[in-house]
């Protein structure tokens, strides 16, 4: 179980240490910072100095050093386009982006697992190949088209719902929610569909296709041939050995939603960190750029790494080693 | 013992609908069984022997289904009963056995849990005293220090040891009659002969009988009383077992009994059948044994021959004279 | 007759280890599954030796190891005086020893490659030997091939898909007979088969032998199959010989329990109202074999030195044997 | 030639095809889509891109069937007067481009990874997988979009709109490997330790010429699937990266780039011109993806 653990450590550490080097390599290499910084026409001794001034004359790992040492206390430094901290605006955007992933997140995962087993069960039923054709087309419609229609529809033909921005938010210290509030909800409805509605289609046939394999197993048919009610059979044996497999991909998944976030974010000019994260691409930002690859980042390795710790908790043939089995 | 009946199959056929047409992979079969009584059927992979069993149990596999025919169980028919009810005869009056232990058992949950879950399902027990029936059971099948081992999972019993798990779950509600389907094929010899003989003393204490589904004859030979050989689709000869094996009456039980190899006398070569059994798609007419029989007649290949008796057997041969 | 195969104490160890870093934490030492120890013996030229054990027992270690699919943790395999070790590397002799030593595996499903016609199948050895080049040749050598395995010329256009269980075993056949074999190894050849198909490809081997001469080594775990074939028979157990000798002394008067056991174990077929004894447990975990003998849990005669001594293959009434009991009696007799 | 156009027509993919009427539409509705944009030179009505076909006078047209709508613009017209219709077949023209090349590039680097990661196993092959399991853990979008955001960043601006074509197929094509990889590894795997693999090392065939004769031709139907499947995910992601405006630009249109321009006319009622490029892409994928679909039930045995 340590050992487990710690290998997944050290192999999510890895990855963000490789994360890192890429920012920096972005940060220092692509795109001259000084350059950027002082515009085209400042003189050689203007450049020199801020060059000393930023550290760039030192050696590489060195300057690798402190930029790992700054991103650990989330220092990103300034942005190119708002001549202000990233780490302000990062903390400014965070929360809009939480919470729709979150929501997001939530959506997929329920109504795919519950439209994934409900198709696997009712295998041909009429509800079932709805469901299924409906699937096909969310896997079909890329995010930002799902937005346009759903703005055209709701927010522009019917009126009823706002088709950009967060709504009223209420402050909690630094964390804006917009949880709170109608208006905030109200916002949050047309983005949050649009977020998850891919990754609710593709959680549905993942979970369909692994119940209909494991519904063709030998112990599933063993478990009928007992006579134990359906009942029991797809939610007590069924079910769980879906998840098992469904885990991983589910995990991979809601990374997804928060790449995705970038799009719909854009779509309804949603003031989260996707929206924050386009803008500096377009602009060639690098600071901003780089600071969001390292946060991403960490989102995706500690889901990953919960998941991982999520497989040792399900399934006992991870739990207890082979070998200690007796006859 | 044969004068009370307790399973019976007439006529039973089982097709499988598929783009060349519908298949017929059970064709007329055609047994009783009694109580305690062992029931072997035997043929050779294709010949419908395991479809025949699923059709019991009402497990076919979609496409699968039963086309014609009856299955009756003490006297009742089964083979229409609703979906809901024949989960009830499952396990409760019929209990089944599988292959390959290693997949017969769910990986996520205990053998504790699977077998009270099995017992509860059917028996009406408190969760107490079915767990002390479920480490009860265990003793039975004979799994050294039951009640430690019940909350062990699966992937934690060697084979012989979750066959024997097996075992005990198609027996935990006590049903009358179980089909056992290859039970021992996926198992080392010695570890073979320990399941098969755990089976025998099981069913005689608890005078359950069993339709034993196997293509190997030296396990029929030791367990069964009566034996069924099944060839195509349709039993090709049915008798006692000694009589089956000591005087085949049908050309593909003797071709059978021959191409086994034997310890006793030594040949320079073993009797065999040329060719090999029809696709499904491809059933010959008349006798469906007739290409590969070297006794073939006129009539084999139009007229199908139906079962005559011959003494205590009987047999699906034109050769054979009632 | 000189030995044409000799396996001179061969052993093959496998590292099943945990990763490195559970064994600094969890302080587990490396683990090795030895599927093969100390194995020796001899093939005559034209005869046929049989392995007979339960799964897991090495048999088949043993014939990977011989063609070359596994390279051998020590000890030494000649063929013909030549060592297989020189089949590592593409020279001109190794080549030629491939040539001469072939297998026909057991699963006739798996063993044909399903997108290739049956006469590609067949003239694989050909072509990779370069034995014949001539395009026409090979065709005709294809086909003087199928109709050895009983097959027709025209059945080389078809796919493996389009034949039966016992066919496609056939095809194995031709397919190693193609590059003009002395040597065949048989891996279970006929346990993926139904009993009528099995007596047919049994009887099509013997006639091959006869015509052509071929030595063969014949893997099986069903003892009356091995007995219809086999000249000798080397019976094993966890990885080690323990009984080897002339078919008719090592089944027709045991000596070693395990032996024993096993044919007590066959079901009886004549019915003579013998109970077959079932053997007592099961065999033990090959990762953590008993000290001594390895069957020494499971066996009725043992005695003390059997749970200490690893007992030696020594020849005893006609056969070697590796028992303490057995040639403590050959001894004391 | 005949023969095999025989076996063809008698095989179970055929049947299973010729059975399935959605598939038989979307073969059609793909087929018309793929010769739509291939052949857009010569079928499209105008060519939106001739400076002397446009006309201001035309501006802002609505399709055929409202008020207003000119049966010389059968889908209506944008906001500078060009054919809604022929900048759509053009328009999937450069996006069928995009798709296909960067599938053949992750299928290439995927197959050739996950080939000799399966076949030749130890380090080799941890190390591929461990780079391939950090690439998936990272949405194929984030990657693009930071492959492009650099290219931007180092590109001289006046080459980027040359070269955005180039970069937005690396920055598809380098994403998309990692399933390619996996599943091709996987089925190495298996095919690996198959006995007619074993069979031909015994026989004495080169390693080079097992995994290219023996294993890859049996490992290919999944990645025949995925592959149908990747140019469908491939065409929807070069549209989001050109909706997000760092994909390709405006003077070399695709489906997305159009209906980016188009959604600034969504409020002020001129819908045509993003929600019929919208369609037309939805048609492609969606047919796409449904043939890809019934690829893969119909490659599974264990459906049949």
């Amino acid at each position: 179980m340590l050992a487990f653990i710690l290998r997944r450590v050290f192999q999510a550490a890895l990855v963000m240490l490789a994360v890192a080097l890429v920012a920096f390599a972005l940060f220092n290499y692509v795109g001259d910072p000084v350059n950027l910084m002082l515009g085209q026409d400042a003189t050689p001794e203007q450049k020199a100095e801020l060059r000393e001034a930023l550290g760039l004359d030192r050696p590489f790992y060195v300057q690798f050093a402190v930029f790992v040492g700054n991103a650990l206390q989330g220092e990103f430094g300034i942005s190119l386009r708002q001549a202000r901290p990233v780490s302000l605006l990062i903390k400014e955007r965070f929360p809009a982006t939480a919470e729709l992933a979150l929501t997001a997140a939530l959506l997929a995962l329920v109504l795919g697992v519950a439209m994934g087993v409900y198709t696997a069960l009712r295998r041909g039923g009429f509800l079932a190949n709805v469901l299924l054709t409906v699937s096909l087309i969310g896997v079909s419609l890329p995010t930002f088209l799902i937005g346009i229609l759903l703005i055209l529809v709701f927010a522009v033909t019917l009126q009823w719902l706002p088709s950009y921005g967060r709504g009223e938010v209420v402050q909690l210290g630094w964390w804006s929610t917009g949880f709170l509030t109608k208006d905030g909800l109200r916002a949050l409805i047309l983005p949050a569909i649009t977020l998850s509605l891919g990754t609710m289609t593709l959680i549905m046939r993942l979970v369909r296709s692994e119940m209909l394999e494991v519904l063709r197993t030998d112990f599933i048919k063993f478990a009928r041939a007992r006579g134990l009610t359906n009942r029991a059979i797809h939610f007590g044996h069924a079910l769980k050995n879906t998840l098992v497999p469904v885990m991983t991909i589910t995990g991979l998944q809601l990374g997804g939603i928060i790449a995705f976030a970038i799009v719909t974010e854009t779509v309804f000019q949603w003031p989260g960190l996707g929206f924050l994260f386009i803008q500096s691409v377009q602009s060639a930002d690098i600071p901003v750029m780089a600071a969001y690859l390292v946060l991403i980042s960490l989102v995706f390795v500690t889901i990953n790494l919960i998941v991982d710790l999520l497989y040792y908790v399900v399934d006992p043939r991870l739990r207890i080693e082979r070998t200690t089995a007796a006859h | 013992m044969t004068d009370f009946v307790l399973l019976e199959v007439r006529d039973l056929r089982v097709e499988f609908p598929t783009r060349r047409g519908v298949l017929t992979a059970v064709d007329g079969v055609s047994f009783t069984l009694a109580p305690g009584e062992v029931l072997g059927v035997v043929g050779e992979s294709g010949a419908g022997k395991s479809l025949t069993g699923a059709a019991i149990i009402g497990l076919l596999e979609p496409p699968g289904r039963i086309a014609g025919g009856q299955i009756l169980l003490g006297g009742e028919r089964i083979d229409n009963l609703s979906p809901e009810a024949m989960r009830k005869v499952r396990g409760r009056k019929i209990g089944a056995i599988f292959q390959d232990p290693l997949t017969s058992l769910n990986p996520l949950y205990t053998v504790g849990r699977q077998l009270v879950e099995t017992i509860q399902t059917h028996l009406d027990l408190s969760a107490e005293a079915a767990r002390n029936r479920a480490v009860q059971l265990l003793e039975e099948v004979g799994i050294p220090a039951a009640r430690e081992r019940i909350d062990h999972y699966p992937h934690q019993f060697s084979g012989g040891m979750r066959q024997r798990v097996v075992i005990a779950l198609a027996l935990a509600a006590e049903p009358r009659v179980i089909i056992a389907d290859e039970p021992t094929t996926a198992l080392d010899v010695s570890i073979q002969a320990q399941i098969i003989t755990l089976l025998k003393r099981l069913c005689r204490d608890h005078g359950t009988a069993v339709m034993l589904v196997t293509h190997d004859m030296g396990v029929i030979a030791e367990t069964a009383d009566r034996v069924a050989v099944m060839y195509a689709g349709r039993v090709v000869e049915i008798g006692p077992v000694a009589e089956v094996i000591h005087s085949p009456k049908h050309p593909y039980t003797i071709g059978l009994m021959g191409s086994i190899p034997e310890f006793d006398h030594e040949r320079e070569r073993l009797v065999q059948i040329d060719g090999a059994m029809p696709r499904l798609d491809a059933i010959p007419p008349g006798c469906a044994f007739h290409p590969r029989c070297t006794r073939v007649v006129e009539r084999c290949r139009e007229v199908r021959p139906e079962l005559v008796a011959v003494g205590t057997t009987q047999a699906a041969c034109w050769l054979v004279k009632g | 007759m000189s030995a044409f195969v000799k396996l001179e104490h061969v052993s093959k160890a496998f590292d099943v280890s945990p990763p490195w870093l559970n064994r600094v934490l969890e302080r587990k030492p490396r683990v090795f599954l030895h599927a093969v120890s100390d194995v020796s013996f001899e093939i005559r030229r034209g005869e046929t030796l049989a392995l007979v054990g339960e799964s897991g027992c090495g048999k088949s270690t043993v014939a990977r190891l011989i063609v070359g699919l596994y390279k051998a943790t020590s000890g030494r395999i000649t063929i013909d005086g030549q060592d297989m070790r020189s089949a590592d590397d593409t020279s001109e002799a190794a080549r030629a020893l491939r040539r001469r030593v072939q297998m026909i595996f057991q699963d006739p499903y798996a063993s044909l490659n399903p997108r290739w016609r049956v006469a590609d199948i067949i003239a694989e050895p050909i072509r990779t030997h370069r034995l014949i080049t001539d395009r026409a040749a090979i065709e005709r050598r294809v086909a003087e091939l199928l109709g050895c395995v009983k097959l027709t010329a025209k059945d080389g256009e078809k796919y493996p898909h389009q034949f039966s269980g016992g066919q496609r075993q056939r095809i194995s056949i031709a397919r190693a007979l193609a590059s003009n074999p002395e040597f065949l190894i048989c891996d279970e050849p006929t346990s993926a088969l139904d009993v009528s198909v099995q007596a047919q490809v049994l009887n099509l081997m013997r006639d091959l032998q006869r015509e052509m001469g071929l030595t063969y080594l014949f893997i099986s775990h069903n003892l009356q199959v091995v007995h219809h074939v086999s000249d000798r028979i080397g019976v094993m157990y966890l990885g080690r010989l323990v009984e080897i000798g002339d078919k008719r002394q090592v089944f027709g008067a045991p000596e070693h329990p395990y032996t024993r056991m096993l044919l007590d174990a066959i079901p009886d077929l004549k019915m003579t109202g013998k109970a077959r004894t079932p053997v007592a447990g099961e065999v033990p975990n090959p990762l953590d074999p008993p000290p001594g003998c390895a069957f020494n849990p499971r066996c009725p005669r043992v005695f003390e030195p059997c749970t200490r001594e690893r007992p030696e293959l020594l020849p005893a009434h006609g056969r070697e044997v590796a028992c303490h009991a057995v040639t403590r009696m050959a001894r004391a007799g | 030639m005949m023969q095999a156009l025989a076996r063809l027509l008698d095989s179970d993919l055929w049947w299973s095809f010729k059975r399935s009427p959605l598939t038989v539409a979307a073969a059609i509705a793909a087929f018309l889509c793929i010769a739509g944009a291939v052949f857009a030179p010569w079928l499209a009505p105008h060519n939106p891109y001739d400076l002397a076909q446009i006309s201001l006078m035309n501006s802002n047209l609505p399709p055929v069937f409202q008020k207003g709508g000119s049966s010389e613009f059968l889908l209506g017209t944008d906001q500078q007067g060009r054919d809604i219709l022929s900048t759509i077949m053009y328009g999937s023209r450069v996006s069928l481009l995009v798709a296909v090349c960067a599938t053949v590039m992750s299928m290439l680097i995927g197959v050739t990874l996950g080939l000799v990661a399966g076949y030749v196993g130890g380090r080799v092959e941890s190390f591929i997988m461990r780079v391939a399991d950090i690439q998936l853990s990272f949405p194929a979008i984030l990657i693009a979009l930071l492959i492009s955001g650099i290219g931007r960043t180092v590109l001289p601006r006046e080459m980027q709109d040359q070269l955005a074509l180039y970069v937005i197929i690396l920055s598809i094509g380098l994403t998309g490997w990692v399933q390619y990889a996996r599943t091709v590894r996987g089925s190495t795997l298996v095919e690996k330790n198959k006995e007619y693999v074993q069979a031909a090392r015994v026989i004495g065939v080169p390693s080079f010429r097992i995994m290219l004769f023996h294993v890859l031709p049996n490992a290919l139907g999944p990645v025949l699937v995925i592959a149908t499947l990747g140019v469908a995910s491939a065409i929807l992601t070069e549209a989001t990266l050109s909706f997000l405006g760092v994909g390709m630009p405006p003077t070399q249109p695709s489906l997305g780039t159009l209906i980016n321009e188009g959604q600034n006319y969504l409020f002020s009622g001129e819908w045509w011109i993003t929600i019929f490029p919208g369609i037309a892409l939805i048609v492609m994928v969606i047919s796409v993806n449904l043939l890809g679909d019934w690829l893969r039930d119909a490659l599974n045995p264990k459906l049949r």
